[in-house]
């Protein structure tokens, strides 16, 4: 915590700013989230939110503008990435599973050998999860041996499985039917409800409205709109998300 | 201290030779390393009252081992020729030979002229004395170059890959008797006259010194001719190897 | 006389046998050493060191850009002349692990960047350290492409070894050249020396191909 | 051998590098084109799901993989008479580089094809496009990517092996400093030089690698 | 139309069986489509929807039972497999972009060398195509310089550039935030009532009540219920649909 800073978010972000060539895909974002809090963000496709949460990681570099993780700065030469990375669980859009690796595998690999639990213990664990999002069956396939969703759910379970402080998802549902999603959303309410620091990427409105604290909207690589998930969808205060909400609740 | 105090210091004399087949150097059925050449080397060490050993390279190496120290001297069927003299020390001639011109005994290629016809294919060892020879013997020629030993020649001419062979004319005759008898006809006139002579440093001046002495001494007492007499002039030595 | 030629020939095997003796060991030796500091020279070159990576790339080009034989002459012939005297034995060994790192360790650079940077981001994101993404993640699927040409490397460094006879080792190679002096029938010479050649390689290759089938088996199989 | 390095001597000697030089370009050249001919038949059949172009290739492949190209050389260059087949050196030499090249070529192409994800293949069947449209432009401008390191790898063994075609008479760069090395007796010399024109010509093939990786790689990396 | 069968189905599945290994992934799939009829095929993931839609052209192929397509039965050597692929479009669960090509040269390479149409017309339609699905601005990117959605309406553009008699959609929409979702369907929708037959597996239970004629319900490799949007969603048959309907609603 060498390079804390005054604030007590998880996620700080103080005017970032990034650059694909000559897109701006994130402009001056601005964004504090607390410990324990769950934001979901939404937005229309190319907006910039898988950019967003990439940042966090450390996964995309940014132009300018600061961002604080669990008190350390990203860029900051006396921050140990690795070290910060154990503590954040993404899910990838792509899910970008290990095609070398059992879905098992999959789950147990960075419990085994970054957390350093022994295999046993971390395949008893990864078995338990693999089973709450359904796949007690696929624990011994390939990635190339699943259905799409059954990969995504692979994905989710790989990042449950650090028990990390603070989670990213990137659009955790989308190859999900809707019973899925609701079984899925289950297990990461209840992970939420350990106390854990969650963004989320998706556009499942019905999640938002249940466990987050907060709702981000995002437009052309900017935060246009955020507040708590009742305020958002019934009182929009733009124009934009006033678009966007009609939409969704239309179709 | 000279080269000769470091050899009887190190009790050894390390000859670098090139295996390159009857009857100067070769290795015998049994894995044995002789020929012309090496037991003349032996009887070098002999004299020097040290043991032998041989370095045994092919062509690329010979020479950087010889340069570089890493053999004292070079026993080899070499050529002195002025350019090589400028660079490493020959002794004195221990005997001569000449390049000669072979054909496939039943082609259509009888003497030494039929070979000077125009676009005959005539094969020739790269590097080696007989390969000028032949440019300047046969000017409408083909000249044929090929690297990896005397017995490539052969085959070669065999095969009908070449029309003539130029080669040294001992070692046409030392190899050319794996093959059947009479499968090839051996010229009798030689295209030149050549000495052959062992190589030194021109740093090892008294090496070289007592090289040219037992070059004088074992022609004196016979011991040369008849080392010569059983490998170079007649067939003896394959009874035994 | 096809038959006088077999039985001399027949007469020589203890000299084929330590030829091809001696270029098991050589290549063996050599394989292993170079197999390793080639794996450790490419996971170095793709580390992100600038410096580090632009001197092995310097190195290799140099060492794949020109013959083998003028470098195992400069170790043999010309260290001497600083100071540094090797046997022939020892030089022929280093300069071919030398030569085999310097072409393994292109071969794993190209097998390292062929895995898809969705791959390495998940294994960042999962905390995994370097040497852990390396071990874990990008290796296992780097060798897929890694493996055919690296046999064929291995493959190639045997045979390459048999230059080694430049500075006085009898291999196989050097004792076909032995041979054909008294039994001067090249072709069957050389026949009996490739097919020694073809004992020590081909195992290799069958190898190769299982392993092979067995990654490509996990990853499913490419249908075209 | 270095401290009497003669320079002098090297540049007399330049004009016979020179043609050596070009001969070596030129056959390894000749002889490259027909590796890839060799190596995109062999390897297109290897590809087959049938066993009748399969096995004969694979035994191909391997048999030439394991055994030295000395071999294979001695084989086309002695054998070949026996049945009646006289080549000339040049024509023997470029056959035996390419077909003992293609070989490893081969191998090359299909661990490029085989490391293209199923994907890709089947969004190319799914598009119906035949088999060579599938290979022609989805699978083999992506396999091309991976191919080419390992192909300029395997490019500079044939200039190298190339040497080897002095054995049969053919003038080539490497017998150019070997003559140096046996006329006047001036290995380092001669064997020097030859390295330095090897390396020009690595780093030119190198160059060409580059240039046709970008223009077949363009942008699109990742995924 | 040398194997032309009785029926006027465009699609015919009779009694189709796949194993992958020991699991029976599809279970007597008998289901026949009407030429210009769209069918919505839903169910939880893994229940064999994806291996359905890959049977019908030929990327998965079948263990017994028949399939008859445009009425050439699949797996009959009479049967060109490559002209019958022209007139069936796909979007793949996964994309399956060309990482090589930009989007408009993904959208516009089938129609210049499978359809042999001129380049320059096949490029003022790939064109259109992507304006239409919003990406104008995205026609020289490469796939890796796209977001998720983007790719997926690249994807579907490259579907809809090569005109197919039959059109195959995998969760089209996955990738895609509700507002695009809207906008994707509508484009689908005009194609659909150009009078293609589609088959569509989708979530999207707002696409199924608007455009669909029929909704196939999939569980566990059988089909469970089939009937119109109106029947399935209103009144259930089975316990195993209303479980699936039910949670859709609640969530
Ligand atoms: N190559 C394969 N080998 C073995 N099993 C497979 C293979 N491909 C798919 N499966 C299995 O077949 C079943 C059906 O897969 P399919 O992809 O059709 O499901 P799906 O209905 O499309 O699911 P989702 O909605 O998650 O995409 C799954 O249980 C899956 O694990
Ligand atoms: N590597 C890249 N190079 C150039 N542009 C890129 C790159 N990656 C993303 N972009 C662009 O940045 C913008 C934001 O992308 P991002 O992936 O963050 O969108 P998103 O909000 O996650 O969209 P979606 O919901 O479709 O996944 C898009 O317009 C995309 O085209
Ligand atoms: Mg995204
Ligand atoms: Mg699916």
């Amino acid at each position: 915590m060498t390079n804390s800073s005054s604030s007590t978010g998880m996620i700080e972000f103080r005017g970032v700013n990034k650059w694909f060539g000559t897109l701006n895909v994130l402009r001056d974002i601005t964004l504090s989230v607390e410990p324990r809090e769950v934001v979901v963000v939404c937005g229309p496709s190319g907006s910039g939110k898988s950019t967003l949460i990439r940042c966090i990681n450390g996964l995309e570099t940014i132009r300018d503008g600061d961002l604080v993780v669990d008190g350390q700065r990203l860029g900051d030469p006396a921050t140990n990435m690795a070290r910060l990375r154990t503590e954040i669980g993404f899910v990838f859009q792509s899910f970008n599973l290990y095609p070398h690796k059992t879905a098992l595998e999959n789950v147990t690999l960075a419990p085994i050998h970054v957390r350093k639990i022994p295999r046993a213990e971390a395949e008893k664990a990864g078995r338990e999860l693999l089973a709450k999002v359904g796949l007690a069956d696929k624990v011994n396939a390939y990635p190339a041996q699943l259905s799409g969703g059954q990969q995504q759910r692979v994905a989710i379970a790989r990042c449950l499985g650090m028990r990390p402080k603070i989670m990213l998802f990137d659009e955790p549902t989308s190859a999900l039917d809707p019973e899925m999603i609701s079984e899925v959303l289950d297990v990461m309410v209840a992970v939420a409800e350990e106390g854990m620091t969650m963004m989320v990427v998706t556009h499942e409105m019905g999640f938002a409205r249940k466990v987050a604290q907060r709702v981000v909207f995002m437009d052309a690589g900017a935060i246009v709109e955020s507040g708590t998930p009742d305020e958002f969808f019934s009182h929009p205060k733009t124009d934009r998300s006033r678009a966007f909400l009609s939409k969704i609740l239309r179709h | 201290a000279g080269t000769l105090d470091d050899i009887t210091k190190r009790g050894e004399l390390r000859v670098a030779v090139q295996t390159q087949g009857p009857p100067f150097s070769l290795v015998g059925a049994a894995g044995e390393r002789t020929g012309s050449s090496v037991e003349l080397a032996e009887l070098m060490a002999k004299e020097m009252g040290v043991k032998i050993t041989f370095l045994d390279f092919d062509w690329d190496g010979l020479i950087p081992a010889l340069l570089s120290g890493k053999a004292d001297l070079l026993v080899a069927d070499m050529t002195p020729t002025l350019a090589r003299a400028m660079k490493v020390a020959f002794t004195k001639p221990y005997m001569y030979t000449g390049s000669t011109v072979f054909t496939k005994a039943d082609g259509k290629f009888k003497s030494t002229e039929d070979c000077k016809a125009k676009g005959t294919r005539i094969a020739v060892l790269l590097g080696a004395t007989g390969e000028k020879e032949a440019k300047t013997a046969f000017p409408d020629a083909e000249i044929k170059s090929y690297k990896g030993g005397g017995p490539l020649l052969l085959d070669a001419v065999n095969n009908g890959q070449a029309d003539c062979g130029v080669n040294d004319v001992s070692a046409v005759k030392g190899q050319s008797t794996a093959y059947p008898a009479g499968s090839f006809t051996i010229m009798p006139d030689m295209l030149s006259k050549e000495p052959l002579a062992f190589a030194t440093r021109y740093d090892e001046q008294d090496l070289l010194i007592w090289m040219n002495l037992f070059l004088d001494q074992v022609s004196l007492d016979g011991r040369l001719q008849k080392n010569l007499d059983y490998w170079v002039n007649s067939d003896d030595w394959k009874k035994d190897h | 006389m096809i038959w006088q030629q077999l039985q001399s020939l027949a007469g020589s095997y203890p000299l084929a046998l330590r030829g091809l003796g001696m270029t098991v060991m050589l290549s063996l030796i050599s394989l292993v050493l170079g197999t390793l500091i080639g794996f450790g020279l490419g996971i170095l070159r793709t580390g992100g060191n600038r410096l580090i990576s632009s001197v092995i790339g310097a190195w290799v080009d140099l060492i794949r850009g020109t013959p083998f034989l003028v470098q195992i002459f400069l170790i043999f012939f010309i260290l001497p002349e600083l100071g540094i005297e090797l046997d022939a034995f020892s030089a022929g060994i280093i300069a071919l692990t030398n030569l085999a790192a310097c072409f393994i360790c292109e071969i794993v650079v190209a097998g390292i960047r062929s895995v898809p940077t969705g791959q390495v981001e998940a294994a960042l994101a999962s905390g995994l350290s370097r040497w852990q993404r390396m071990r874990q993640v990008v290796l296992p699927q780097a060798m897929r492409i890694v493996l055919p040409p690296l046999v064929g490397q291995y493959v190639l460094l045997i045979k390459d070894s048999s230059v080694v006879s430049a500075i006085g080792l009898t291999d196989l190679t050097r004792v076909g050249w032995l041979v054909v002096q008294r039994v001067p029938n090249g072709l069957l010479v050389f026949f009996l020396v490739g097919l020694g050649y073809f004992i020590v390689c081909y195992p290799l290759i069958m190898l190769a191909r299982r392993l092979e089938q067995r990654i490509g088996a996990a990853h499913g199989e490419v249908q075209l | 051998m270095l401290e009497n390095f003669s320079f002098r001597t090297i540049v007399e000697y330049l004009p016979l590098f020179g043609q050596g030089l070009v001969t070596t370009v030129w056959l390894s050249l000749l002889s490259f084109a027909g590796a890839l001919a060799v190596g995109i038949l062999l390897s297109a059949m290897n590809l087959q799901r049938g066993w009748l172009f399969r096995v004969p290739a694979k035994a191909y492949i391997d048999a030439v993989r394991a055994t030295p190209l000395l071999a294979q050389l001695y084989f086309l260059y002695f054998g070949l008479p026996r049945l009646g087949i006289i080549l000339p050196e040049l024509v023997v030499g470029i056959l035996a580089l390419s077909l003992n090249s293609g070989a490893y070529v081969a191998e090359i192409i299909r661990a490029g094809i085989l490391s293209i994800p199923r994907g890709q293949v089947e969004a190319g069947v799914a598009s119906g496009m035949t088999y060579v449209q599938r290979m022609r432009l989805v699978i083999l401008p992506q396999a091309f990517k991976v191919t080419i390191p390992p192909l300029l790898g395997q490019a500079i063994v044939l200039v190298k092996d190339s040497a080897l075609l002095s054995l049969i008479a053919v003038a080539e760069l490497t017998r150019a400093g070997q003559l140096l090395a046996s006329d006047r007796f001036m290995p380092a010399e001669g064997f020097i030089t030859i390295a330095a024109f090897y390396l020009l010509l690595y780093y030119g093939l190198k160059g060409l690698a580059a240039l046709s990786g970008r223009w077949l790689g363009q942008a699109g990396a990742r995924t």
